[in-house]
């Protein structure tokens, strides 16, 4: 056990992962001699040497095609995107190849790769350093999705991930890599020394694919989040002094649905929560489905909680952020809902 | 030249009604290209990439130093490979236009850009072909029932269903899963070639896309990887002149040639007589050569006419001369190997009629039996509910709900 | 006015735009001296020139920059993309470029290019001749995203797109070109012959972006749809006999969500339909937005009517296609919910 | 060479504690290359991709064909520009540390490749940068103040708040809004090129961007298009030897140089010595001059060095040496032209300093008045209800709400 910080644990997953497994290969802008513009790769390349470790050129679409193909060939490629905001160059091969090739070679062929790439806003990114691309995964079958929250999820969600015999989409939270966020810029920045999620093991474990965790225990009201605003949610919950339950989806393809379902279906209500853009978001999969599955228990129109349909504008990163104020609001209006007002 | 700019674009020498014009396609005379050793830094045989290689001359004689002087069993085989192709090619046509099958694409009279490739390389290297080079499998000896199964999508179909015809694959014989979705394969082979490298082993990797895809970013993508990291793979580009209803220079702009894109990466760029087996070969065993040297990519542009349409829903007539293959100077692939073959006092007309009529037979047999497994319209057909399965590894529980309801969809239709 | 099928509405569409604005420029795969793969544009090159009418290198990403410089040069490009299933290697000009530059120049620069595409399955395209993306689209702000379902809409939608100041990505199901498709491949096919919304007027009229059309009135339950699923909806509804509303969205991005929400206050039940895979699809927002504001209305959950979360199958088109038989098990579902079950 | 393949990863020559090494980058002697006609075919002009077009040579003299024997004023006014350009990068750099802004990008050490390059274009031109040339904004007045302001996100900042600093842009002096993602607006310049040729308009547009991201898609793509169509146009490859940590040679593979990259399609490709304000000049007249006639476009590499951090968040000491720059073959584009006007007897040590002081004091003026509009800490703030506007040209109902939303969330702030 020791206290990191999610750059730290995601590195150890790597270190691992590479230990353990000689076919596993790291790729990226600046992943080798540099170890990363994040730091997320430092001291691999001096670890297992550049033949397993190294640069690429700044071209998206070719660092996912190349690593479909050593997938293809029996590596375990862990492909760096610099910014998520970065990826659709890549989108194509994808879209149309990593996420398709098993089905459409009738299981023969397989590409299990994993695309990492720090996600979302809070540190002055702008609108290309700042997005939340999961709903654009995530409306592809033949991808996995995953999100963690904190550093113990992080390395036991991206050992897994490797392991996984399906491509996956990792997306970081960047303004979590250095500590929880609650979502109030205004407070000094903690980091993840005091956070039981800071305690990360050494060795080998991992956090399961389609797994999301019950973060807190509640029977007023369920929100569902995952990434940043599992960290508002807690915050805004607290606050507000409510029996809430908090949800971390960390997975997103394959969703845990039973764990969203039995909650709802006990609380009542629900918040679904996320940074990125409203329109057609992943809280819009989240409210259908669970108006469709637990439309006799609500008490109350499902809420969302997201970014606004806007570029991330720099300038306004907290009015654009959803953070606790947004929350609150959300969570006021599933508590004491006016059927006058919302309908 | 104009003294004001204007927007350019590239015409086709001939259009329907027009007289064919092939004046614009630049040729060496057979044997006349020299051969360099692989060892060869790409910037001393730049010119590779705007002469012509080529072994075959139209007295189908074999001249010059790219002569790969194989033996005539080798060459036989060669011709059966081609002779196959080209009778399914024709067959399965015929299938489409019959109805029994929905779509095809034929390879007739690019057979060789395959074939020959294909021969020259070892079975242990991985092949990414595009939806023209069916004679890679043929040659590699994917089962004609399997081919036509895929065809059929049908109960023994190898995709279940899923991909339209000719998207064919075969781990075993490692040829990659073809994809509907232009180019993007080559980057994927330099990957697999670099995960070669990678691993220290000395296979190769080899991948096939038309000349108008080579306007896609992965074609630049491949380049780019290849260049940096020294890849084992060849890049062929197939000029076969049409991308549809498109003429090469459109994708070709104002450039010398597809071959010289390759070198300012720094990477071998060699212009190869597509239909010409011998040189396909010999370029092809070069750039392999080379490649297992630790040497890296080579890109060759393998010159070919598309002498079909493009594919069973395209109609050539509206945006080509119907005589233009009767112009087109390289000839027949096929033509041109059987008559060297007869020159060499290897081969006859007799024995040629004979090979067809054995490849037709087969092809009939073959057709028979894939049929048996079930067709468009009749015979057994494969179970829906699998289209559920290789989303993922395992079905997730939203797709297995999905299932269900399809499933419980399909009850109440036979109810 | 004319009969006309889809193709010639389209094509009748591009000839007024052209005619009228010398600015109107067609590029695209095949779009030249052939007139496309589906011949939208056939005549145009003749009569307009190659100056203005011209192929393109099969680049999508290629196309849609250029028309961004085109139009930022003053131009009016419609960039066709000969299968919305190749539109994903433009993907990253049309995310990070084509919907942000107005944003990003504070209103300086803008890009009115409209981006059309055959959508959709039903032709035995299979998996990568077959797919619906708009939820791909209408999760990026900056770009409109319109899907006709009949000749009339499609002329008046693409003369509004190409004469509104925003891009607009036009999809075109494909199925629906020759005639309408309610959904059986067993019937003989059909033609836009007898069908009213084959009837065609010669000139200049715009379908405005932003406006739902109710395509049937009824009381007992709306269905919302667009593209291939009107057509399935109305004949659905008309072999069930019920009271049924039926919209045909027609623009997706904006969406007319005040007709949406006045007709489902009105009959309390919805089925949302459309061909694209169902997970983070446009039917989640459809639905999510409705319960949001409808709930207290609401007597059933919201069902959505989806293509399966899988690549579209060639063999399995039919089992794929959300016919009217999955319409209809939807419907009955909203008509008579069984709280037992469904929750 | 080695008998197996293997992974072969370019390397820089000197990481952090290394000799500083540029033996790899080829020179040519000022005044060797010589000047073709702008109407020189392309294949006949191969060589000016691997050479590199020099005009100044050691001693300060202007030599050679490609000299453009710039009057007096017209040097000093580019010596004015680049003075200006290096002092606002300095005492923003200095606001960054400061806290005043979030975030900057310098192009010291590369200003004439901006400069100069803009200085040899016309008022109609458009111009296509990437983040590395502010040297254009100030060369075409967009004041000072008002690049500032973007700097701030303040009041008067003309992306309204929400691009990253150092994303200008300016409809009225024909330059375009600069993008986070990398070379996107490289295949744009060439349609907007193509436009201005199907308008018949002369305007010709050039663009910008670094030799790492001619690795993306869009470079191949705009030398497709640009191939096709003949577009005029002139694309820019700024090889300033780093890509933030990643060398250039990781882009650049095996090749004989990027600007080489051009020749496969047709394209001139020229190689001049980026720091020599009299050669990027001169070569950027021959290829507007070129693009005018009608015969299309010009890649132009220009070699240079990033002296700077790649940005604020950019430590370069933890992947290259120190004293690099020191070693770098090309010294600096300022202090080149300057000692050249010397030389001329048009310029003095004491003129510069009066240049420097002039220009510190002009930006110490303008950065008062900008920060007076609002800084990132304190004063006026924009409207945050603002990022609502041009998302659309006008708000639909969905982005009404939000923003009623938004309102709702700010009074409760206040309350
Ligand atoms: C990304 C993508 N864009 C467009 C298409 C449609 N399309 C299929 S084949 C073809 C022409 C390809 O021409 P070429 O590359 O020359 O190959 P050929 O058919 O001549 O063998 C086109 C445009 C596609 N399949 N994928
Ligand atoms: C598509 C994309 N990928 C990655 C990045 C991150 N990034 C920003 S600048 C940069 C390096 C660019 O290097 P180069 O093109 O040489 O330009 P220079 O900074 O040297 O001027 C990278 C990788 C980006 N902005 N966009
Ligand atoms: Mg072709
Ligand atoms: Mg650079």
């Amino acid at each position: 056990m020791a206290r990191m910080n999610m750059i730290q644990a995601l590195n150890s997953a790597m270190h691992t992962l590479m230990e353990h497994d000689p076919s596993v290969v790291v790729m990226g802008e600046d992943v080798g001699y540099f170890g990363g513009v994040f730091r997320c790769t430092e001291g691999l390349q001096k670890r297992f040497g550049e033949n397993r470790v190294f640069d690429t050129p700044i071209a998206e679409g070719g660092i996912v095609a190349a690593a479909i193909g050593m997938a293809v060939n029996g590596l375990r490629p862990i492909a760096e995107i610099q910014f998520a905001d970065y990826v659709y160059p890549a989108y194509d091969q994808i879209v149309s190849e990593l996420a398709r090739i098993r089905y459409r070679s009738g299981g023969e062929f397989t590409a299990p790769v994993v695309v990492r790439m720090p996600c979302g806003g809070g540190i002055r990114g702008g609108q290309t350093h700042s997005q939340s691309p999961e709903a654009l995964f995530a409306h592809v079958c033949g991808v996995k999705v995953v999100m963690p929250s904190n550093p113990y999820d992080a390395k036991g969600l991206l050992i897994a991930s490797v392991e996984e015999p399906d491509p996956v989409i990792f997306l970081e939270p960047k303004r979590l890599y250095n500590g929880p966020f609650d979502g109030d810029p205004h407070k000094p920045a903690v980091t993840w020394n005091t956070h039981p999620k800071g305690e990360v093991p050494d060795g080998h474990y991992r956090v399961p694919l389609g797994t999301a965790e019950v973060v807190r225990e509640g029977s007023a009201v369920t929100v569902v989040a995952y990434g940043t605003l599992v960290h508002v949610a807690l915050a805004a919950v607290t606050q507000m002094q409510i029996d809430a339950e908090v949800i971390d989806l960390r997975s997103i393809m394959p969703l845990d649905t039973a764990t969203i379902l039995q909650s709802v279906k006990k609380t009542g209500r629900c918040v679904v929560a996320h940074e990125a853009t409203r329109f057609a978001g992943l809280g819009a999969e989240l409210s259908a489905t669970l108006q469709e599955e637990c439309f006799w228990h609500l008490q109350a129109p499902i809420q969302r909680v997201t970014g606004w349909d806007t570029p991330y504008p720099l300038a306004f990163e907290w009015e654009y952020f959803p953070g606790q104020k947004r929350m609150i609001t959300a969570l006021n209006k599933v508590l004491d809902p006016d059927p006058e007002v919302s309908s | 030249m104009n003294n004001k700019p204007q927007l350019h674009v590239p015409h086709p020498p001939a259009r329907p009604g027009d007289t064919p014009d092939f004046s614009y396609v630049s040729l060496s005379p057979a044997g006349a290209v020299p051969r360099p050793s692989p060892k060869a830094r790409a910037r001393d045989i730049e010119s590779l990439s705007v002469e012509l290689v080529r072994v075959l001359d139209d007295g189908h004689r074999a001249l010059g130093a790219w002569n790969p002087d194989l033996a005539p069993d080798t060459l036989r085989e060669g011709l059966r490979v081609m002779a196959l192709t080209r009778v399914y090619d024709d067959r399965m046509l015929n299938a489409q236009r019959q109805g029994r099958i929905s779509f095809y694409m034929k390879s007739t009279g690019e057979e060789a850009v395959a074939v020959a490739a294909g021969m020259a390389l070892e079975p242990t290297d991985m092949l990414f072909p595009s939806y023209r080079q069916q004679g890679l499998y043929i040659l590699r000896g994917v089962g004609t029932v399997d081919l036509m199964c895929q065809l059929l999508s049908n109960t023994r179909d190898m995709c279940k269903g899923r991909q339209l015809p000719v998207m064919y694959h075969s781990a075993v014989k490692r040829l990659f899963s073809i994809s509907g979705n232009l180019a993007t394969q080559v980057p994927q082979a330099v990957g697999w070639a670099m995960g070669a490298a990678i691993k220290g082993e000395s296979s190769v990797a080899a991948t096939w896309t038309g000349e108008g895809s080579s306007a896609e970013a992965d074609v630049h993508y491949a380049m780019v990887f290849a260049s940096a990291y020294r890849a084992p793979a060849i890049l062929n580009i197939v000029n076969n002149q049409w991308a549809i209803s498109t003429f090469q220079g459109i994708a070709g702009g104002e450039g010398p040639s597809f071959a010289a894109r390759a070198l300012g990466f720094g990477l071998p760029g060699i212009r190869v007589d597509g239909n010409d087996f011998l040189a396909v070969y010999a370029v092809t065993r070069w750039a392999a050569e080379r490649a297992r040297m630790g040497l890296g990519t080579t890109v060759v542009e393998l010159v070919t006419y598309r002498a079909a349409a493009h594919s069973t829903s395209d109609d050539p007539s509206r945006y080509r001369p119907k005589d233009e293959q009767a112009a087109w100077p390289l000839g027949d692939p096929i033509e041109r190997l059987k008559q060297h073959l007869i020159a060499l006092g290897e081969w006859s007309e007799e024995q040629h009629q004979a090979l067809v009529a054995e490849c037709d037979e087969h092809v009939t047999k073959a057709w028979e039996e894939a049929c048996s497994y079930g067709t468009l319209n009749d015979g057994p057909r494969p179970d829906p509910l699998t289209m559920f399965d290789d989303v993922y590894h395992e079905l997730p529980e939203h797709l297995r709900r999905q299932r269900e309801q399809l499933a419980e969809e399909l009850a109440k239709e036979k109810a």
